[in-house]
């Protein structure tokens, strides 16, 4: 029988691959990609709990913050574009003009 | 069989929705009007934004403290009303900056401006409510818009800023929704008031979750907020964007942080769990010293302003974390006199901008530009030399005033250290201001003709700096009339 | 003329605006003028004055923040009015030696602003507006030492902001705990200095916002060990910047001590009396011996006067109408004397670009006029009788004797070591053959220099003569503060030493 | 009266202003007559004062206020009495004397005029002294002649040595005022006043611990200024100055104010017997130390400067030994042939351009007969010989030591007398009488100017003549100072006077014997004995070596490596320290993305971290 934990440590492992995507990529795209898992991996624990009480609450949370990781993957792919375009890199240590 | 739900108009009381919906709107209506015919003058664009967020003030202006509307999800209480009034007259004192003599790639597109407006909706949602989602959600609409903004100003500077900016933002995003998340499992609700009552009902049962949940929102909002070490972004970003907007970045965005973070703490803090207490204390004198320090080796005025800012932000947090009315009000006080100065500083830095990097490769206002300013451009030099004092909080100006609140704060609620703090923090940043005033008054000039520093000096910009110039040295009158208003808002909402 | 006091702070900053206007070449004339309607003002303000009332006169009254008790709230005493006559009259004898060339005209409008906040500093009675005009005023002094001062100005004067600033922050800090203090005793918030007097605080408390006061304060002084800025500001400084900072500033530091921290925790003054003796010791000997070292003059008068800041410290802490009012004296009379010999270093410095005593000597012979009123003011320095300043230390010393003998001989030293460092550098530059192929065709003083100068050695004799004009009110003023600080101070041991006047005067 | 007061006072202040507006210019003999005039008219009015005083009443007068604050009150007051009238007699008189014998004397100083300025500054403050009505006038007068004597032994600057000397005197002066300070502090302090008549009405009740502080804090001063052991190094150098001057400030006037100090406050000094004895065994002292130092000395002022020592310790012996009258009468007697003789010695100098070694002297009796006449006279009163004013004065010292049985004393003063006459006649040989060795050195040696020689003349015959005035004298002061009779049995008296004038005499018959025959031995000048009388028993240079050197060093050091290297270098340090720390954060802004998110990180795990150690003590 699955019960909330088995979701809530899902979710949790989810966070944790975002995590670990964020820190060890040195791709633009890569983290972009993790930002999505960290986002999404809420959405399971968000889904999972509104089930556990009983409440839509939780579900809409989640509705919404599916929508804002579109948003933001649209603004973001923008921006990586436009970077692309002038440096022909998506390489994080490709951007370092500004420092100290 | 559910039966189907039925909802009254009045009991939805839309008006607590109407100003976001004037901001989206007006929108809205600039992206129709450049779709009706194209190439218009920005000239025109600035004032309808103006406009539309005049009718927004208005409207904001009107709704009275205390009412809840929309499903309950907007909460119109008095911190809420204020930090409107704060957000739009800041909008509306920078969105003129775009009116510029020289012609900037971004003011060329009437996006920039519907995107502004797109993004004072957003902050605006975010103080509005006390409902986790809605912030988050207004929390990204004014983010998002905000990362385009400084795209927009197209340098390759200004991209690599808002990349950092962007990923950063995604970053806490995760963490909001992973602490909200956490609450909610905690306490099966998203609305701060029901989780408040829950927790105290259960007596803060199961403190680590709730904490862990806790450290995940204050590194959410300790990024907005750029607090010590979520900060990181800040000068970077200042540096990246126009002057213009990092001006508006240093007081905007941070006063809908103030007030989401007072909505979210204020309960904890207030109760008797020492934790929040203290890890607040920590990180706001890390974020009043650290930035300090880091700002007195700095080459660049603007991204020392951009240190003095987190420095400034984490002096007005120290009234969120000692959390009484009065400190609440001080910290609002506070702000509105900051934005007098700042307004005043980065417009005195806008109008100097030129488009070739004269003075340094990668600076645009390095401090060797403006040696011997009092020779060539006295004014400017003089007004400048104000701001900078106002900042430093020597008296009688705007900022020391703001000082002088939160530290009586902080002494009147026995944090005596962290008033010696702040002071030997004030005394340190005084170093750096001062490094301004030295090149422009004491150095020998490098240029012979002022008009440099005027290259973008329009008439309104002129008319802009004049009325901070105003309202940073007459600031003492404004004190008491500001305070008795920001009072009485932070009174009946409670905080 | 009730208003007095607001023309006075604020004629100067009006004057300062509107020189903006005034072209280059006539400006000088324009700023004498005004410092010189400001001086009449002041002395007008002394006329009106009715030196047989302790207590504060011309008092004006404006809520500024009534919330949070902070009002513009002024007045002058006999302590006050003195320092504010000092100060207008400093400026304008400055401004009539001025002798600086290059952008003379924001030289004099920041001397105008200096002068505000001097006078505002002086008058004030709140807190707040007190330390408005206390911060302000490094501001003006910032730029002068800094844009007309020798090769290190910039690193002398922002040390000087700094330094000072900094101190001033943590008095801040002191004034908002005291600000507290009172509204719990009273219900309301009030900044106002009178009001705090009246406030009876328990020991523990005395002595730490005694401390935060004494350390804003002390940096101003210069105290031991905060003096060090004080040696590069006046050797860095223009000339005018080094007789403003001498005469004027420092006193800000002296007056302050007798405004706030004395009436205010009397008990904790007391206390601390030992401690701070001690440090105006280390002060007196221990810069005397450092001025004897200098090998350049305007060192040497610098020193000099942290010396001489010492014996005022000393005589303020006497806690007796003597001690004090000799230290309020004192203030005037080191003003006076140690703004003159600044004013002669500058003199030489004109002529020769220099200030190393080694470069002249035999100057008595090339510049007679200029060697006698040196003698008079070096002699003037060294305490002798009928000058100013012998009145001024006689008293301060005489007061502490009641304090400490042992401490009062030693501080007494300060009249030989005094004489030490003087008179060498009266011997090292002035007598002797002239050696120096430069000094033989100096010009002696000019008319200019002449007036201000000799207007300078009239006040030091007049008032070393006859005193009892000034010392008159400032006694009547210190007298009811020492009766009112017996009266307010809870330990024995401060009723015991602080003493109001108990042998009767022979009555004339 | 109180006219004739201020007359006596303000007259040379009047006459020192006349020339101080000629002082920059080329000479102007008016400024030196008109003070001097002025200077006479302030005798004249003192002679009165005198005249009326001697009726037995006394003039006081307040001028005005000078200083009030707290308790204390000090007026500009003045008060003529039999002391200070006897007193100003003695100045006005000798000071009329120098003035018109320097109009001569500065003949062909360029400096003419500031000298008479000076001058008479001078005698205005020594007026002032002795007429203040309380300490704290007192004190005004008393450093008032010492900036003068700092002018005046300073009035040839251009001489390093003069400058030097000047500054001496008024240093060491300064040291001894300090202990005056205090003693007047104490004053104020015990007794709530520093008037005369009020402190010593009060003596009776003080307890007698405090009247010897006081008395013993104000002898410190009375030692500076009369120069008294270990103090009395500057009075040699002061000799640097014009010979008038030392004529006038550091024989005749300035140097006595101390015993005038100790007279005055013979009320204080009576009631405390230890410090009485203490100032009498140092005049004692002083006496023959200084009298041994004048033995060799070669510099004809010096020879005087230490005889002038020796006699004001034979005063602080009288003061010490409660006989003040006779102190006060030694001081007078004193005043006129010391003066006498410097003015004399002034006159060799001139005859010798400034030459000073007696040993190039000789034989000058032929070139200046009056000179010769008026230094003999001089010497024979300043050796004590019956009838000279010497003889009367001293003579009493002597007796008022022997019948108070302070026998050692009287043995010290006694042998004391002897070195006087020795060297004060192994002086007038040398220069006036033997071999006429200046030949060799080509001086051409002439009289005087006679009017030089007329201004003398008062002096000479006062010296002559003013011993025989001793009984009026007593009669004069016997109602401001105690005067006790010594019984002496009129046997011991007259074998005392005998003895007296035995040493007396035989010191001089030695001397003349010794050095119409050419002098001692070179020998001699080999001994230790000598060099270490020569180089003022090493005094000076031990001030030099172990004040003056060691001074200037630690002065130094405190500056160069406390002040700078340390209190300064603290304050810069903590300010560099900041800067550095801001250098050093700065890696925080790496400016690297993958940085700044690991920051983020690191935060978040601090912030859990503090979580789970909060979670057990919410």
């Amino acid at each position: 029988m699955i019960t909330l934990s088995h979701y809530l440590i899902l979710s949790a492992i989810l966070f944790c691959i975002g995590l670990v995507g964020i820190y060890r990529r040195k791709n633009l795209l890569m983290l972009l990609f993790s930002t999505e898992i960290l986002l999404n991996a809420t959405n399971v624990g968000f889904a999972a709990i509104s089930k556990f009480y009983g409440d839509l609450t939780g579900q809409m949370f989640a509705f919404f913050i599916v929508a804002v990781a579109a948003s933001e993957v649209a603004v973001g792919l923008g921006l990586m574009i436009v970077w692309y375009k002038r440096r022909g890199t998506l390489d994080i240590d490709s951007m370092q003009s500004m420092h100290g | 069989m559910l039966e189907p739900i039925s909802v009254s108009l009045e009991s939805l009381n839309l008006g607590t929705l109407a100003p976001m919906l004037v901001a989206i709107g007006g929108g809205l209506g600039i992206l129709i009007i450049d779709l009706i015919k194209r190439d218009l003058d920005k000239s025109l664009y600035v004032m309808l934004s103006v406009l539309v967020l005049f009718v927004d003030l208005g409207i904001v202006l009107g709704l009275q403290a205390g009412e809840r509307g929309f499903f309950d999800i907007m909460l119109i209480d008095g911190v809420a009303i204020l930090s409107q009034i704060v957000i739009l007259a800041a909008s509306m004192l920078f969105i003129p900056l775009a009116l510029t003599s020289k012609r900037f790639h971004e003011f060329s597109y009437p996006e920039f401006f519907a995107l502004f407006l797109f993004m004072v909706a957003g902050f605006q949602f975010m103080v509005a409510t006390d409902n986790l989602i809605l912030i988050f959600v207004g929390l990204e609409t004014a983010s998002l818009a905000l990362y385009t903004l400084i795209a927009l100003h197209n340098r390759e500077k200004s991209f690599e800023a808002a990349v950092k900016y962007f990923i950063m933002g995604a970053l806490a995003a995760g963490f909001y929704v992973m602490g909200a998340m956490i609450l909610y499992a905690l306490t099966g609700s998203v609305e701060i008031y029901k989780i408040e009552e829950v927790l105290i009902a259960g007596d803060y049962a199961n403190l680590t979750i709730l904490f862990v949940g806790f450290a995940f929102l204050i590194a959410a909002l300790g990024f907005k907020l750029s607090m010590v070490p979520f900060h990181t972004w800040t000068p970077d970003v200042y540096e990246g964007a126009s002057a213009a907007l990092a001006g508006y970045m240093s007081i905007v965005p941070k006063i809908a942080g103030f007030v989401v973070a007072m909505r979210i703490f204020e309960f904890m803090i207030h109760s008797d769990v020492i934790w929040l207490r203290d890890v607040l204390y920590v990180v706001i004198v890390l974020t009043m010293t650290l930035p300090n320090i880091m700002a007195l080796v700095q080459r660049d005025v603007k991204r020392m302003l951009a240190f003095s800012s987190v420095s400034h932000a984490g002096f007005a947090m120290a009234a969120i974390m000692i959390g009484t009315t009065a400190a609440n009000s001080a910290l609002f006080l506070y702000w509105t006199l900051f934005l007098f100065t700042n307004l005043g500083a980065f417009t005195m830095l806008w109008i100097s901008r030129h488009k070739e990097s004269r003075w340094h490769i990668r600076y645009d206002h390095p401090y060797e530009k403006f040696s011997g300013m009092i020779q060539i451009m006295p004014v400017g030099a003089v007004l400048m030399a104000l701001f900078m004092l106002s900042l430093a909080g020597v008296p009688p100006f705007s900022v020391f005033w703001g000082k002088l609140y939160l530290m009586s704060e902080a002494v009147n609620n026995d944090y005596i250290i962290l008033a010696l703090i702040m002071a030997i923090n004030s005394a340190i940043s005084a170093y750096y201001y001062l490094k301004l005033i030295v090149y422009m008054f004491l150095k020998s000039p490098e240029e012979n003709d002022g008009t440099i520093y005027m290259k973008n000096a329009s008439r309104p910009l002129q008319t802009i700096i004049g009325l901070s110039v105003i309202l940073t040295v007459f600031a003492v009158l404004g004190v008491e009339p500001m305070m008795d208003v920001i009072t009485a808002y932070i009174k009946v909402s409670g905080f | 003329m009730d208003h007095i006091l607001s023309v006075l702070v604020f004629f100067p900053a009006v004057a300062a605006l509107l020189g903006f206007v005034v072209s280059k070449d006539s400006i000088r004339a324009y700023g004498i003028s005004v410092a010189l309607i400001e001086f009449l003002l002041s002395i007008w303000l002394w006329m009106s004055f009715d030196g047989g009332y302790p207590g504060m006169q011309f008092v004006e009254m404006l809520p500024l923040i009534p919330s949070f008790g902070i009002s513009y709230y002024l007045g002058v005493d006999g302590i006050s009015l003195f320092i504010v006559i000092l100060s207008t009259f400093i400026t304008l004898i400055g401004l009539i030696a001025l002798s600086v060339k290059n952008d003379i005209k924001n030289m004099i409008i920041s001397l105008l602003f200096l002068e505000m906040t001097m006078v505002g500093v002086f008058v004030s009675l709140d807190a707040i507006v007190f330390y408005v005009f206390w911060e302000l005023s490094l501001v003006p002094m910032l730029y002068i030492i800094g844009a007309w001062g020798g090769n290190l100005r910039i690193y002398a004067a922002v040390k000087f902001f700094l330094y000072t600033f900094a101190g001033s922050l943590i008095m801040l800090v002191g004034m908002l705990v005291m600000a507290y203090l009172y509204y719990q005793a009273t219900g309301v918030w009030s900044f106002s200095i009178t009001e705090w007097h009246r406030l009876i605080l328990p020991m523990n408390y005395q002595i730490w916002l005694f401390v935060a006061f004494f350390i804003g304060l002390a940096i101003k002084v210069p105290m031991f060990p905060f003096h060090t800025w004080l040696p590069y500001a006046h050797g860095q400084a223009p000339t005018i910047g080094s007789i403003i900072l001498a005469a004027v500033l420092l006193k800000m530091g002296t007056y302050g001590l007798v405004r706030l921290p004395l009436p205010m925790f009397p008990d904790a003054s007391v206390y601390m009396i030992t401690p701070v003796a001690v440090l105006s010791l280390i002060m007196i000997i221990y810069t005397a011996m450092v001025a004897y070292a200098q090998e350049d003059m305007k060192q040497v008068v610098a020193y000099s006067s942290i010396s001489h800041m010492g014996v005022i410290v000393l005589g303020t802490f006497a806690m007796n109408p003597e001690g004090i009012s000799g230290s309020v004296f004192f203030m005037l009379s080191h003003g006076i004397v140690s703004g003159a010999l600044f004013m002669l270093v500058g003199v030489i410095y004109d002529r020769r670009q220099t200030k190393l005593m080694s470069e002249f000597g035999g100057l008595a012979k090339v510049m007679p006029r200029y060697a006698t009123i040196m003698g008079i003011m070096v002699m003037a320095s060294v305490g002798l009788p009928l000058t100013m300043s012998f009145v001024g230390e006689f008293l301060s010393l005489v007061g502490f004797y009641q304090v400490s003998p042992v401490m009062t001989i030693l501080a007494g030293t300060s009249i030989i070591l005094g004489a030490v460092y003087m008179l060498s550098l009266y011997r090292k530059s002035f007598f002797g053959e002239v050696v120096h192929e430069k000094n033989r065709d100096l010009e002696d003083l000019n008319g200019k220099e002449s007036m201000a100068l000799w207007s300078l050695v009239l006040v030091t004799v007049w008032l070393g003569i006859y005193p009892k004009p000034v010392l008159g009110p400032i006694n009547n003023s210190v007298e009811s503060l020492v009766s009112f600080m017996h009266e307010k101070s809870i330990t024995d041991e401060a009723k015991k030493v602080i003493k109001p006047t108990v042998i009767e005067r022979e009555a004339e | 009266m109180e006219a004739y007061l201020y007359t006596a006072l303000f007259a040379p202040f009047v006459g020192s202003l006349f020339a101080a507006m000629f002082s920059n210019r080329p000479k102007n003999l008016v400024a030196g007559i008109a003070a001097s005039t002025l200077l006479f008219v302030s005798w004249i009015s003192s002679v009165v004062l005198l005249l009326h005083v001697a009726h037995g009443e006394v003039v006081h007068v307040k001028m005005m206020d000078w200083i009030q604050a707290g308790g204390l009150a000090i007026p500009f007051g003045f008060v003529v009495d039999q002391v200070s009238a006897t007193m100003m007699f003695v100045v006005t008189t000798v000071s009329t004397v120098v003035h018109v014998y320097s109009i001569g004397y500065m003949d062909h100083d360029k400096s003419f005029n500031r000298f008479f300025a000076w001058l008479s500054a001078f005698v205005f403050s020594m007026m002032i002294l002795v007429m203040s009505d309380n300490f704290a006038g007192l004190f005004i007068g008393w450093e008032g002649v010492g900036l003068c004597s700092w002018a005046l032994i300073g009035f040839w600057y251009e001489r390093d040595s003069a400058s030097w000397a000047a500054s001496e005197a008024f240093i060491m002066n300064r040291i001894a005022d300090l202990g005056m300070l205090i003693g007047i502090f104490l004053v104020y302090w015990n007794f709530g006043s520093l008037q005369y008549d009020v402190v010593f009405s009060q003596v009776n009740g003080m307890e007698s611990s405090i009247l010897m502080l006081v008395t013993a804090f104000l002898f410190i001063g009375a030692m500076g200024k009369s120069a008294q052991f270990p103090l009395h190094t500057w009075l040699a150098d002061a000799m640097e100055g014009p010979t008038p001057v030392s004529a006038l400030i550091h024989a005749a006037t300035m140097v006595t104010a101390g015993v005038y100090l100790v007279i005055r406050a013979n009320p204080l000094y009576g009631e405390v017997p230890e410090v009485s004895h203490f100032i009498a065994g140092l005049g004692a002292f002083v006496a023959i130390f200084a009298a041994s130092m004048a033995l060799v000395n070669r510099d004809l002022k010096r020879i005087i400067a230490y005889s002038t020592l020796s006699q004001l310790g034979y005063m602080f012996v009288a003061a010490g030994l409660g006989a003040y009258w006779i102190a006060l009468f030694h001081l007078m007697t004193h005043a006129f042939f010391k003066a006498l003789l410097f003015l004399g010695a002034g006159n060799v100098m001139h005859a010798m351009n400034d030459e000073l070694d007696i040993f190039k002297m000789g034989g000058l009796a032929k070139k200046m007969k009056w000179t010769m006449i008026m230094m003999t006279l001089a010497s024979l009163a300043l050796a004590g010989i019956y009838p000279f004013a010497g003889f009367f004065s001293k003579d009493k010292i002597l007796e008022a030591a022997f019948a108070t049985e302070h026998y050692v004393l009287w043995t010290t003063l006694w042998v004391t007398a002897g070195l006087t006459a020795f060297y004060s006649f192994r002086l007038v040989m040398l220069v006036f009488f033997g071999e006429e060795r200046y030949k060799i050195f080509g001086f051409h040696p002439h009289e005087a100017y006679k009017y030089m020689l007329w201004a003398m003349a008062p002096l000479a015959v006062l010296a002559v003549i003013a011993g025989f005035f001793e009984h009026d004298f007593v009669h004069f002061v016997s109602n401001m100072l105690p005067i006790e009779e010594y019984h002496v049995s009129s046997s011991t008296f007259w074998t005392l006077v005998a003895v007296t004038l035995g040493i007396a005499v035989t010191g001089i018959a030695v001397a003349v014997f010794a050095y119409s025959r050419g002098g001692f031995s070179k020998k001699l000048e080999k001994t230790f004995i000598y060099k270490l009388l020569f180089n003022q028993y090493y005094i000076p240079k031990l001030y030099d070596d172990f004040i003056c050197k060691p001074y200037a060093e630690i002065s130094r050091i405190f500056w160069k490596d406390l002040d700078l290297k340390v209190v300064d270098a603290t304050v810069d340090l903590i300010a560099g320290t900041i800067y550095k720390l801001g250098m050093v954060s700065r890696v925080v802004q790496s400016g690297n993305l993958s940085n700044m998110l690991r920051w983020m990180g690191v935060g978040l795990l601090a912030l859990l971290l503090a979580a789970i150690l909060y979670s057990p003590i919410r």
